[in-house]
C-alpha cells in the first residue's frame, strides 16, 4: 500500500506534514550537511526582522526538567542579508526545500515593512510565519500576542501586502487560545501555529541569580506537551483554518497525538537539537505508525480524536 | 565496534575523566580546537546534548575526551561502561590554526583546557611550553602527557599548591618578559576570565593568539544562537555576537570583543 | 547556630515555610502514620465545598514527562462532613498541626456560605486557601480564576464572612498573573498562592481518546517548576501581601528557588505521590542550606533574586 | 541487607517477572490481597511510583512480586540488578477476608490476578480451586504453585490454546451449575471487564464473593481521588466513588455497583 503523507493547508500544499520549528533549525544552511532539506514538509526559518539584531545578553539557555528555557532574543541578520546573504535564501531557493519564513518585529510597520520585502522577492518562499509570540523582547513580540486588538492588527495589515499564505504563530502565555485563534482568523491568518514557547524561569541557588541573563525565557521541550496539545485541541474546535501544533514534539507518537487533536502538520523543534535528524525519523515514524494501522492518508488522523464524555 | 561504542571510561584524576569513543569517522576528519556534541544516554529529563573537546584520536578511530564531572550530564557520562553507545556529532566548530615549524606554540590552559589543546602539541613540530593554570593541584591534567611530547610545562595554583602561586597569567606574564621570544603564537582555553586575560596580554606584546571560547551549547551546529560571544565587528556598536559552535570555538586574539562589563 | 525557620504571612505565623499543597495531602488524616503532622509550617487539605461531590469519571489521572496530568474534579465530602467527620476536622484539631482549608463552589454563594461555616467552627483552622483556579470543574473553579472581575467578587465576598486569614489560590491559565495578583490582594486577600495547574491533555494513539475521561486535566510537577517559578517572580513584584508558591517543588533546592523568587513559603505537591515525606526533606535541606550558607533565618533569602540586567 | 534491596529478578515466562525485594517489616504486616507501592529507581522523567499486589512474603523478609512489562516502569523495574534498592511503601489497601476451613476458596484470576491471589491459597486452611483465563496460554501464570498448594487449577484461553475455550466466566457457569458446591467463597482479580462479570455471577447465584478492584493510582494511601470506582451508596445516586487504595483494592462483590456504563 503506498502512504500518502501530503498534506494540503489551504494555500499551501506540503509533502508530508512535519516541519521545523523557528528558530531550532537556523536557516536551513546548517543542518543542510546532515540531510536533504527538499525531505521536509517545510524548513521554517528563524524569526527575520527588517533590521539585524544582537538578540540578548548571555547566558541564553538553561536546561530544565524535559526541556530548556531560551532568551535568544531573536538574534538575526536582517531581512536584506536574508534576502542576498549566501547562506541564506539564495542557498534555500537552491534547496528544493518548501520554505516558510518566520517574521517578527517591534512596530506593527515594522511587520508589514518585512512581510513587504518578501513579498517583493518572494521566489522560493511559500509562506510567511507571523510571530506575535517571542515572550523574550522587550518590545513587541509576545505583546502582539497577549493582546486580541493588536494580534488583529497586526495580522490585517500584513495580510494587505502580501499574497503569501499567512500562518499566524501563537502565544500560550494566555487565558484564552480559542479568542486568539478566532481573532486571526478573522484578521484573514490562513492559517495557525501553536505553541510558541511558555514564559518560565530558572534560579541559581549558589548565586541567588537567574539562570538566564534576561531574567526569564520561553520554556520548550516535552515539558509543554501536554499544553501544547491542549491548545490545539481548543484553537481547533474554534477555527476552521489549518493548524499547525508544536510543542515538545520528540518523536512520532507524540506527533500523532498533535494530528489526533486537530493539528494539519506539524513542527519539530527542540528535539531537533537532542537529534538533528529527528524530523526525519517523525516523518518516518508516521508513515510506520499508518501501515501498521492500514490507513493510506495522514489526513484519515487528522482531528480524529475520540470524545464521549462520561457522566461522573 | 559500534559507532560511540565507549571502549574505556576511566577516572583520570580526582573529578576528572577520560573516554574513549570508537569513531572512526570522526577520528580522521577531527582537528586540533574542534569538538564533539555528545547525546548522553540515560541522563534523566535531560534534552541537550553535551559539548566536549576532541582531545585525542587514534589511527584505530578511538577518539578521547576528557571530561570533569560538574552537573548531571557528566555524572552519567562518568557511570557509562564499555559496550554503551554515545550518538556523537562532530567533529564541529573550527580548529586551531596548525603551527609552524618556526613557531613556538605557547598553551595557555585552565581546567579541561589542556584537553582541548593536546592535539594541538601533539602536532606541533617544534616543542614548545605549556602554562597551565588551577585553582588547587588537584586540577591540574595531562602535564606528564603534555612533558612527553616534548613540552616545557610550567604550572599555576592559585591556592599556591604546586607551581607558581597565583594565575596563570602570571606565569604569562613572566614568559613575556623575556624579549628573545618573538616566534611565540599563544594557544588559550580555559575559563572565560582566563581567557579575557590572557587575550588581552597577547594583543598588548603585539602577539599572535587563538582563544578557544565556549558557551552553553544546544545545536552546536550555527543554528540556535544559544553560544555566542562578543567578536570585534564593523558596525555602530563595535562589537556582533559570534556562535562559538561554527564561528569559533577557536578566534582570533585579535577578533575578540574584550567587553568592560565582567560576564 | 540555631537557624529560624519560622515564617511571618502576617496574621498567619508558620514553624517552618513548608505546606502541603491542596489535593495532593488529601485531609492530612491519610499521611498521618508516616510523620506527625505539626511537623510541618501547615497542612492544607483537598478542596472543601458546601455539598459533598463526586468528581469527574475516570480515568481521572495520567503521567507525562516530568509530571502528571489530574482530573479528580474536587472529588470530597462537603463542608458538614468535614466539620464533623472523624477522618476530617476533628482528627486535624487533634493533631496540633496548623490547617489551612482549601474552599471551592460552583457559584459565589457556594464560597460564601463554606467560608461561613467554617468561620462558624473555626477552632483548629489558621487559614482558608479560596481556590479560583481549578481546571476540572465545568462550573466555577476556573472560571473565577481566570476573570479579574470574578475573581475580585469571589474573595471581597468571602472577605466579608470570614476573619480567618484569606489565602487565594491563582490559576497559571492567565496571560497576566500580575493582574490577578493585585485584584486580589485589593479585594482583600490576606496572602496569595500559586500556581495551580496548568490545563493539559494526552492521547493516547491506540485508542485515539483522551487519556483522561474529562479531555483534559492539570499539569503538575516538575514539568511546570519554570513557570511557576515565573509566575511567583512576576506575582512578587507587583503585590505586597506575602506569597505561598508551588508547582513541581521535589526537593529543597527547588524549594529555595521559589523563596528567591519572592515566595515567603512554599507548598509540596505531587512530590508527595513521590515520596510521602517529601515536605519533611524539604525542611530538612532548607535548614542544611541555610547552615551551609552561614544564615540564621530563612526570611533572610526571601526574595532576594539579584537581577543585574546586562545590556545587550 | 538494606531495606527495598532486590535479592532476585527473573523472567517468570514470556512478559512476566518475578521479582523478591528485602523488605522484613512488610512482610510481616503484609496481608493476601494487600499491595506495594513501589518507586522504581532509574524511569526517567516519572514522578509516581508503581503499585503491585504483595504475591508472596517469606519469614526471611523477602517479599515476591510478580509483574508484566507493559510500559516505562515495569521495563525499568525488569531492567534491576540484585544490589539495586527501590524504595517501597507499604503494605497497603485492604485485605481479602481469609478463608475459613469450611470454605471451598474458589479463585478467579486473569492477567496478574493469579500472583495477587496466591497468598490466599498459600494461607488458606483447605484447598479449593483456581479458574485462571487468559487472552492465549503465554500469559497463564503461576498454575503449578497452585497445584502445589494442593488446588485444582482451571484454565481458560480466549483463543483455545490451551485448557477452556472462552473466558473465564465461561468456568465458573460449569463450576456453579454444580449445586453441591453452596459452600464456594470466591476471591477475583484481574481485568475490569472480567471482575464485572464474575460479580454478578456471584451475586445471582447468591454467594460470597470479593473483587480486587484496582485503579490507576497516585498516592496509594486514599489521598488523592485518583484510583476510585463505584460502589454503592446510600445517596441519589446509588453510587459513590470508593478510593481502591484505601477502601480496597478489596471490595466485597454486593459492595460493588455494575454500572451499565463500560469503564
Ligand atoms: C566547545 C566546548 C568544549 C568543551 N570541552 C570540554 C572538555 O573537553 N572537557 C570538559 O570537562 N568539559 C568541556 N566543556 C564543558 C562541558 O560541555 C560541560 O561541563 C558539560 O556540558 C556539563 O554538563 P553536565 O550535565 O555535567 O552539567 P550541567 O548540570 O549541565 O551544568 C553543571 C554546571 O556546568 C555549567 N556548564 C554546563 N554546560 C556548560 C558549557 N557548555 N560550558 C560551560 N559551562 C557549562 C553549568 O552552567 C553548571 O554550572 C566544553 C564546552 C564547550 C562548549
Ligand atoms: C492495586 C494494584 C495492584 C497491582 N498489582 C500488579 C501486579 O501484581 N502485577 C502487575 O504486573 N501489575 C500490577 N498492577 C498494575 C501495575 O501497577 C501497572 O502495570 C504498572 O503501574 C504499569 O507501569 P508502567 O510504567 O510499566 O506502565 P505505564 O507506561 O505507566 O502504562 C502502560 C499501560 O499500563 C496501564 N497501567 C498503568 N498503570 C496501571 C495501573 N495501576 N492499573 C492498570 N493499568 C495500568 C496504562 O494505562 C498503560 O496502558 C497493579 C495495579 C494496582 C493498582
Ligand atoms: C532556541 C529556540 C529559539 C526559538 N526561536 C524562535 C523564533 O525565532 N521564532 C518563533 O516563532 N519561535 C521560536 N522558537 C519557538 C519554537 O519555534 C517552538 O514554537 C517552541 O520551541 C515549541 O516547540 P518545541 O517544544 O518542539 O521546541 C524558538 C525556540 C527555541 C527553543
Ligand atoms: C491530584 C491533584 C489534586 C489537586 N487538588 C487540588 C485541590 O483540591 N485544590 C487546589 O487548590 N489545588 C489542587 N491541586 C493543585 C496543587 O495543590 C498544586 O497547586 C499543583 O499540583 C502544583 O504543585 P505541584 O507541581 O507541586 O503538584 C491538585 C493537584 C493534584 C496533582
Ligand atoms: S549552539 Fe546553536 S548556534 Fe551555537
Ligand atoms: S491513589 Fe490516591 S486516593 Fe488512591
Amino acid at each position: 500500500m503506498k502512504i500518502d503523507l501530503n498534506v494540503d493547508l489551504g494555500k499551501l500544499k506540503l509533502k508530508n506534514p512535519v516541519m521545523t520549528a523557528s528558530g531550532t533549525f537556523g536557516y536551513g544552511f546548517e543542518y543542510a550537511k546532515f540531510f536533504p532539506l527538499e525531505k521536509l514538509g517545510a524548513v521554517v526559518v528563524k524569526g527575520i526582522a527588517t533590521f539585524p539584531s544582537h538578540g540578548n545578553p548571555t547566558p541564553r539557555v538553561v536546561e530544565v526538567e524535559s526541556g530548556m528555557l531560551n532568551a535568544i532574543g531573536l538574534q538575526g541578520p536582517g531581512v536584506e542579508k536574508f534576502l542576498h546573504g549566501e547562506e541564506y535564501l539564495p542557498f534555500l531557493r537552491k534547496s528544493n526545500a518548501t520554505i516558510i519564513v518566520n517574521i517578527w518585529g517591534k512596530t506593527i510597520d515594522d511587520y508589514i515593512e518585512v512581510a513587504s520585502r518578501l513579498e517583493a522577492e518572494k521566489k522560493g518562499i511559500h509562506a510567511l510565519e507571523i510571530n506575535i509570540s517571542c515572550p523574550n523582547i522587550k518590545e513587541g513580540g509576545v505583546a502582539f500576542g497577549t493582546d486580541l486588538k493588536l494580534a488583529h492588527k497586526v495580522v490585517s495589515e500584513v495580510r494587505k501586502v502580501t499574497k503569501l499564505p499567512l500562518i499566524t504563530k501563537l502565544s500560550p502565555n494566555v487565558s484564552s487560545i480559542k479568542d486568539f485563534a478566532r481573532t486571526v482568523e478573522d484578521a484573514g491568518s490562513d492559517m495557525i501555529s501553536l505553541i510558541n514557547t511558555i514564559t518560565g524561569m530558572a534560579i541559581d541557588i549558589e548565586t541567588w541569580k537567574p539562570k538566564l541573563a534576561n531574567v526569564t525565557g520561553g520554556l520548550s521541550g516535552p515539558a509543554i506537551k501536554p499544553v501544547a496539545l491542549r491548545m490545539v485541541y481548543e484553537a481547533s474546535q474554534a477555527v476552521k483554518i489549518p493548524i499547525i501544533g508544536m510543542g515538545g514534539i520528540m518523536n512520532a507518537d507524540d506527533a500523532i497525538e498533535f494530528l489526533l487533536a486537530g493539528a494539519s502538520a506539524i513542527a519539530v523543534g527542540t528535539a531537533i537539537f537532542t537529534d538533528p535528524i529527528a524530523p526525519l525519523k517523525v516523518i518516518e515514524g508516521i508513515e510506520n505508525y499508518l501501515i501498521r494501522k492500514k490507513l493510506s492518508s495522514v489526513s484519515e488522523i487528522t482531528g480524529k480524536l475520540i470524545i464521549n464524555r462520561k457522566k461522573g | 565496534m559500534k559507532n560511540g561504542e565507549i571502549i574505556r571510561n576511566k577516572r583520570l584524576k580526582d573529578n576528572y575523566f577520560r573516554v574513549d569513543f570508537y569513531s572512526p569517522e570522526l577520528c580522521k576528519q577531527a582537528k586540533a580546537g574542534q569538538f564533539a556534541h555528545v547525546k548522553i544516554c540515560g541522563i534523566p529529563n535531560k534534552v541537550l546534548r553535551r559539548p566536549f573537546s576532541i582531545s585525542d584520536v587514534s589511527s584505530e578511530g578511538l577518539l578521547t575526551i576528557i571530561y570533569k564531572v560538574v552537573g548531571a550530564g557528566t555524572e552519567a557520562l562518568s557511570s557509562l561502561k564499555p559496550g554503551d553507545t554515545c550518538d556523537i556529532m562532530g567533529p564541529l566548530g573550527n580548529p586551531f590554526s596548525p603551527s609552524v615549524k618556526s613557531d613556538i606554540p605557547v598553551i595557555i590552559a585552565g581546567g579541561y583546557g589542556a584537553a582541548a589543546t593536546y592535539l594541538i602539541a601533539k602536532n606541533s613540530p617544534s616543542p614548545g611550553i605549556l602554562l597551565l593554570g588551577a585553582r588547587t593541584a588537584k586540577d591540574l591534567i595531562l602535564t606528564d602527557e603534555f612533558k612527553r611530547l616534548g613540552f616545557e610545562v610550567k604550572v599555576s595554583t592559585e591556592d599556591a599548591s604546586e607551581g607558581y602561586g597565583g594565575r596563570v597569567t602570571g606565569l604569562m606574564e613572566e614568559l613575556l618578559a623575556d624579549k628573545n621570544r618573538r616566534n611565540m603564537k599563544f594557544y588559550a582555553c580555559g575559563p572565560h576570565g582566563m581567557l579575557m586575560a590572557a587575550g588581552k596580554l597577547i594583543l598588548q606584546h603585539g602577539l599572535d593568539g587563538e582563544l578557544s571560547l565556549d558557551h552553553l551549547m544546544c545545536c552546536g551546529v550555527g543554528a540556535c544562537f544559544a553560544c555566542v560571544v562578543k567578536v570585534k565587528a564593523d558596525n555602530s556598536d563595535g562589537w556582533r555576537y559570534a556562535r562559538t559552535c561554527k564561528e569559533g570555538p577557536v578566534f582570533k586574539a585579535s577578533e575578540v570583543y574584550y567587553d568592560l562589563e565582567p560576564e
